[in-house]
């Protein structure tokens, strides 16, 4: 039994590094309709920009903000001159575009800071915590409490705020937002510009238990991705229940269906994602969508 | 122009230009040097990969992030029935025949999804076969891979090595495309730009999106396993490695750098996989993955429609464009399914205001 | 007083020039019709005065040059464009719609009770209220669309085939609706419409639009009274 | 179809030859145009080599999941040869000095790209060398075989390039997995004590050579008991779940075969978190102190142990001594790598640049089929940075050039030869 809590606890904080990439990966989705393969990298290069601003002296939590700042620029910078250009185009290529910027971002990561693994600084203790028969690290809560806090803003932000409602209304048809008043191109650069913002709290939320390297959150990236399919793109609690869910499930699938084990449990989060599609079209927690023709 | 287009419309022109195309593949490999002969081969492997792809994508617009998966089962296949010691031809058809089977069961259940959902499902495929084809070490040699030597150029050719092999891929590969094409531009390519267009509407037109979803799908897939079986002839080793789902979605990138919904753009996106790591690794090898990165964002944001539009941009001068852009598989679904609920469905250009600088939209590329 | 001005209007799509000198003068207050045929330009016209399509000649809003504008700064000062098509933000609930509409005000109060104007101008959006705009049927999406526009309290509505895709009586409804609006609120309007029939219930005057140019302008009822207007548009 | 199409179509194939000539330019039939020696006595000298310098070729992943090693197994050789160059060059057997210049592509690990790699270089590069990965290597082994082109001294524990009558062109620098292992294996078994073990391993031959070795070494010892045995991918963002339930079996010797970096400091901090707390064993090239083992707390264990055969750069002492600074200097000087390596792959890929030297010594003949007989004459030999009690030694068949293992355990700061087993 000790075990088994043991396994959800472990699935649960595993599940948030994926819940932390897939928060950002939905507000570009909400914001502009894209899926932006990117955003795990922009989380790295954040990381990066945070570790270097520590290594120059700044404390860790004045660093960290102060990535978080470069960050929003960053974004939306990147959106205005990089990906205004395929908005209005064939969308495969839009995707195509964010796969060769991560790799550009990446290989950029690597080319100032080398691929030398560097140690980031721990926000949180390297304490534990008994919890019933199981231990959780001070680290793990903390990473999971952050990560609902971002959940419930962007829940917030999305359902509550006219910014919310503008972001939304631009991915779902810019020229009726227009219509109605809202600046499309700032919508779409503050859409990116956020997301570039939770992509660097999700960077330096698991820089220091991942290890800063260039290719940090490719790992991250199918299984978030995953997450925010099985969620429901528009959901954010969703997303985030979904990621937990994938962490959980997997463990104990790779533990007790000896079948599977630890080398094919990344199967887990797509035999998940087929069952319930078929049932839930929209994702767990997605809206539905009725489409007419 | 119009003389020079005359001038090609010509059927002995036509035929002419066929004659030195086969005239080129034949006394091509026998002058050029062994690794241009090598690099064409590769390029030949990966543009029947590219074909594939194209074929449930560029054509049907279902998103396949699985494709490697199909190449490596075809080279495996091949790799254990060399091994074992059968016959070549029957080693051939079972590297398409085995693809090809398990990309319908696959597709049986994949294809009652749609947008990303398919997208996930496949890319699990390149994902889970990793450590599957490490866990069948029987048949895969495990994680060290398995070599098959059987590509060697026969004494009696008096041919090098790579010139037998670049003549294989010329033959195989030749036969996959010029079948693919007849495919698309028939009565079955019709089929699958209605599924492509909109389902409901071909629903309505009596075309099953189902059935053809999964006809393209299986299709897809026994030309992977044709791309695999080139693989062994040219690389001759496989390894889970071969069939990491990154090369997944490099061959993704390369389809739509080369120029999705095209036969020519196959052979592009080939070229483009092949060649973009070998020009990267000429300019500084250190950063090849910086190189990469900005390479294909350059070429896109000059040639938003692909390598293959790029005449099409030259002949576009003087001429106004129609503005129109279509809604391709992969950012299709990927972008809010806002399109497809609204006839006229705006672009952010619109919102944007009225374009001053002339930005042509990708060109609609459904036939080649 | 004219509100808007358009005179000598051409506008492009790329290098296809699909206006060839439109003008047309709405009064504060009043209602003109635009007809016309399949791609006489009657859309394009709209969408000089919204900023969606590159335009040369005179566009005035009140006094003030529309050259140059975004969409959402022509918006911004008071003038709602209706779509071909709807434009309905499919994945927003019709509150969220109707919110996005107010998107440029912050008046809560005057916004609530707009919306139940909205609401009861065309009552069949009430029962709806939670329903995404994608599970609207065609009329209410129509619906949804004007009334997203009222949102805004704009001081011109640009309506671009209403009818287009419904069923007559759904139409009817529509322009009656419209109708009401006008009436209560004294909102300007530039009524694009290939119905005319429909189209003279609810403007002054109207100008036929043939390639691109202005070919007949008129009162209603001097229009009405023309025989080729009846052959043409009327269906007598 | 337009006529246009039909026209770009051809002019598409014309322009793809051309970029495929202008790449291949250089590269003649049959490998490569010979240079012609000026004494005609002595034999043909083979592509990549002149009288003033030799070119070696690399194929590793510069870019990728495992482009921190590989970026390492091209810095360490380059920095070595680096300096040598800058001093004149290498002194070979016929008398000459030679300028060494390494030629190095990015594979991405790809074994596909390996091979292409190889086939561009193989004409104009004397040698292969320095190369990580066993599928990378392993794809163009046979076609080095078939063209007579050396593949020498290769990072990868693969047992196959070390065997002379399968691998007759290759040669594997650093131990075979299967070494490590066992060396360890004996260590245990020979305690006399009762001990449980449980055992953690990647999923590919890096891990299995691990557990095959180590589970030769305790191979008839009834005091060792495996009691759980579990794999993780290489690709995995964490391994907690692993852990869990080995802590579960309550093991007091933990085998970890994971070349991860980042995974073995989770994992250290992981076990801990659990109250688990046994003796660990890991591998050579994730066992640094200052880069793994301290972030990971290591000192909580009773003991941690690894196998060696050289120096951690990231060790406080290391830049004090004569070769390690040396050795920085040079990585930072000619290697574009400004700070202490993370992986051992740079001291190793710096080793086989001093062996390489030895065996250009002993070559009389500027050609291949020479460089691959002196390759198996170098013994005894202590490479800069090699701990004590290990040495380079190639005449043994079946064995890379190092085979000479030292078990150690980490003393809270850095590592001490364990003779034994204490705790």
């Amino acid at each position: 039994m000790g075990t088994f809590i043991q396994l959800v606890i472990d699935g649960l904080s595993t599940g948030s590094i994926y819940a932390a990439l897939a928060l950002a990966i939905v507000l570009v989705n909400q914001a502009t309709g894209l899926i932006n393969f990117a955003q795990g990298g922009m989380a790295v290069l954040s990381a990066y920009i945070a570790w270097a601003l520590n290594g120059f002296g700044v404390p860790i939590v004045l660093a960290i903000l102060g990535a978080i700042v470069v960050s929003f620029f960053l974004g939306a910078l990147i959106e205005r001159y990089l990906i205004r250009r395929f908005e209005r185009g064939d969308p495969d290529t839009a995707v195509v575009v964010t796969i060769g910027l991560l790799t550009f971002i990446t290989g950029l990561c690597a080319w100032i800071w080398t691929y030398n693994n560097r140690l980031f600084p721990s926000l949180f203790p390297l304490q534990t915590i008994q919890l019933g028969g199981a231990v959780i690290s001070v680290r793990s809560l903390g990473t999971i409490v952050v990560i609902v806090v971002i959940m419930l803003l962007l829940q917030a932000l999305f359902l509550g705020t006219k910014l919310g409602l503008a972001l939304r209304a631009v991915a779902i048809n810019p020229a009726s937002a227009a219509f109605s008043g809202i600046n499309v191109g700032r919508s779409l650069m503050v859409g990116w510009g956020l997301a570039a913002v939770l992509g660097a709290v999700a960077g330096v939320l698991v820089a220091p238990q991942l290890t800063l390297t260039p290719g940090m959150m490719d790992g991250a990236l199918v299984y978030a991705l995953a997450a925010c399919i099985l969620g429901g793109l528009s959901s954010p609690i969703g997303v985030v229940v979904a990621a937990w869910l994938i962490g959980v499930l997997e463990n104990l699938a790779a533990v007790y269906i000896p079948f599977i084990g630890h080398d094919l449990k990344i199967a887990v989060p797509f035999i998940l994602i087929f069952v319930v599609l078929i049932v839930r079209p929209q994702g767990l927690f997605g809206r539905k969508a009725v489409v007419r023709v | 122009m119009p003389s020079t287009a005359e001038f090609w419309s010509r059927p002995w022109v036509r035929w002419a230009g066929i004659g030195l195309i086969v005239v080129l593949m034949i006394v091509g490999p026998l002058i050029l040097p062994e690794f241009a002969n090598q690099t064409i081969a590769r390029i030949g492997v990966f543009a029947v990969a590219v074909l594939g792809l194209n074929v449930v994508m560029g054509y049907t617009g279902q998103v396949s992030l699985g494709q490697i998966f199909f190449v490596g089962v075809g080279a495996y296949a091949t790799a254990y029935g060399v091994n074992a010691g059968w016959n070549i031809v029957l080693v051939f058809v079972l590297a398409c025949v085995v693809p090809a089977v398990l990309g319908l069961l696959v597709a049986l259940a994949a294809a009652r999804l749609g947008g990303l959902a398919i997208a996930m499902v496949t890319i699990a495929l390149p994902i889970v076969g990793v450590p599957l084809a490490k866990r069948l070490s029987d048949f895969t040699g495990g994680s060290q891979g398995t070599s098959a030597r059987f590509s060697d150029a026969p004494e009696w050719t008096g041919l090098y090595d790579d010139q037998w092999q670049l003549y294989l891929v010329f033959l195989i590969g030749g036969i996959t495309f010029l079948l693919t094409r007849n495919l698309v531009r028939g009565k079955y390519g019709r089929a699958f730009a209605i599924v492509k267009g909109n389902e409901a509407v071909a629903a309505s037109m009596g075309v099953s999106p189902y059935r053809y979803k999964v006809l393209a799908f299986t299709i897809a897939s026994l030309i992977g396993g044709v791309s695999g079986f080139l693989y062994m002839v040219v690389i001759q080793y496989t390894s889970p490695e071969t069939l990491h789902f990154g090369h997944s979605i490099e061959l993704l990138a390369s389809m739509v750098i080369g120029g999705a919904g095209s036969i020519i753009g196959s052979l592009l996106g080939g070229a483009w996989y092949v060649l973009l790591p070998q020009i990267t690794n000429l300019i500084d090898p250190n950063i090849t993955a910086m190189l990469q990165g900005a390479i294909l964002l350059v070429v896109l944001f000059i040639l938003p429609g692909g390598l293959v539009s790029l005449p099409r941009l030259w002949r576009r001068r003087g001429r106004g464009s129609v503005a129109g852009p279509g809604g391709g598989p992969v950012g299709g679904a990927m972008q809010a399914d806002a399109a497809a609920s609204v006839p006229g469905s705006s672009t952010v250009g619109d919102a944007l205001g009225a374009p001053q600088t002339q930005s042509p939209p990708p060109p609609p590329t459904t036939q080649s | 007083m004219t509100l808007l001005e358009l005179a000598d209007v051409r506008a492009f799509y790329g290098r296809v020039q699909v206006l060839e000198g439109v003008s047309l003068s709405v009064p504060d207050g009043g209602a003109v019709g635009i007809l016309g045929a399949n791609g006489a330009g009657k859309t394009t016209t709209l969408r000089a005065v919204s900023g969606t399509v590159r335009s040369t000649g005179t566009i005035r809003f009140d006094g003030k040059d529309l050259h140059g504008l975004r969409p959402d700064q022509v918006a911004a000062l008071g003038i709602a464009h209706v779509p071909e098509g709807r434009g309905t933000l499919s994945d927003l609930t019709v509150r969220e719609n109707l919110r996005v509409g107010a998107y440029r005000r912050k008046d809560a109060k005057a916004i609530r009770a707009d919306v139940d104007y909205c609401l009861d101008l065309f009552p069949q959006l009430k029962d709806r209220i939670r329903s995404n705009g994608s599970a609207l049927s065609g009329g209410e999406q129509q619906m949804l669309a004007i009334a997203r526009a009222i949102m805004a309290r704009p001081r011109l509505l640009l309506l671009d085939e209403a009818s287009l895709g419904l069923a007559p009586s759904t139409a009817k409804a529509v322009y009656q609706a419209i109708g009401r609006l006008r009436t209560e609120s004294g909102i300007a309007m530039v009524v694009v419409e290939q119905n005319a029939n429909l189209a003279f219930t609810l403007v002054d005057s109207a100008t036929v639009l043939e390639t691109g140019r202005n070919a007949l302008t008129g009162s209603t009822a001097e229009l009405k009274g023309m025989d080729e207007i009846r052959r043409a548009y009327l269906g007598g | 179809m337009s006529t246009n199409r039909r026209r770009m179509r051809v002019a598409s194939v014309v322009a793809g030859i051309g970029i495929v000539a202008v790449l291949a330019a250089g590269c003649a039939r049959g490998g490569g145009s010979p240079n012609s020696t000026e004494d005609g006595g002595a034999a043909e000298a083979s592509p990549g080599i002149t009288d003033d310098s030799i070119t070696l070729g690399i194929t590793t992943p510069l870019s990728g999941p495992t482009a921190g090693p590989g970026t390492c197994t091209v810095a360490g050789i380059t920095a070595y040869f680096g300096a040598k160059n800058a001093d004149g060059g290498v002194e070979f057997g016929d008398g000459k000095t030679r300028t060494v210049e390494i030629e190095a592509l990015d594979d991405e690990y790809d074994p596909q790209k390996a091979k292409a790699n190889y086939d561009q270089l193989k004409s104009s590069v004397f040698a292969m060398t320095a190369g990580l990965g066993t599928p990378t290597n392993r794809a163009w082994r046979e076609a080095a075989i078939a063209d007579e082109v050396p593949q020498a001294l290769i990072m990868t524990g693969d047992p196959i390039f070390s065997d002379a009558e399968e691998s007759p062109w290759q040669l594997g620098f650093v131990p075979i997995y299967q070494n490590e292992g066992q060396a360890f294996g004996e260590l245990l078994a020979g305690s006399g004590e009762e001990h449980t073990v449980a055992i953690l391993s990647q999923n590919d031959d890096y891990g299995e050579g691990y557990v095959e070795g180590f589970k030769a070494g305790i191979e008839g010892a009834d005091n060792i008991e495996i009691v759980k045995e579990l794999t993780y991918e290489a690709t995995d963002t964490s391994v907690d779940a692993q852990l869990t339930e080995l802590a579960g079996s309550g093991a007091d010797v933990f085998f970890n075969a994971m070349s991860i970096t980042p995974l073995v400091i989770s994992s250290l901090q992981k076990t801990q978190e659990l109250g688990w707390l046994p003796s660990w064993f890991l591998p050579s090239n994730t066992s640094s102190p200052t880069a793994i083992l301290e972030p990971g707390g290591a000192a909580a264990f009773p003991g941690v142990y690894t196998v060696a055969f050289a120096q951690s750069a990231a060790a406080p002492t290391f830049a004090e001594s004569e070769d390690g600074a040396a050795f920085l200097a040079g990585l930072k000087e000619y290697a574009n790598y400004p700070d202490p390596p993370a992986f051992p792959h740079c001291v190793w890929s710096y080793q086989v640049g001093a062996t390489l030297e030895q065996v250009f010594a002993k070559m009389t003949e500027p050609t291949r089929a020479d460089f691959m007989e002196q390759l198996r004459t170098i013994s005894g030999y202590t490479a800069p940075l090699m701990l004590e009690g290990s040495t380079v030694d190639t005449t043994v068949d079946g064995q890379p050039a190092v085979s000479t293992v030292q078990v150690q355990k980490y003393n809270g700061k850095g590592y001490a030869p364990a003779e034994s087993w204490d705790q």
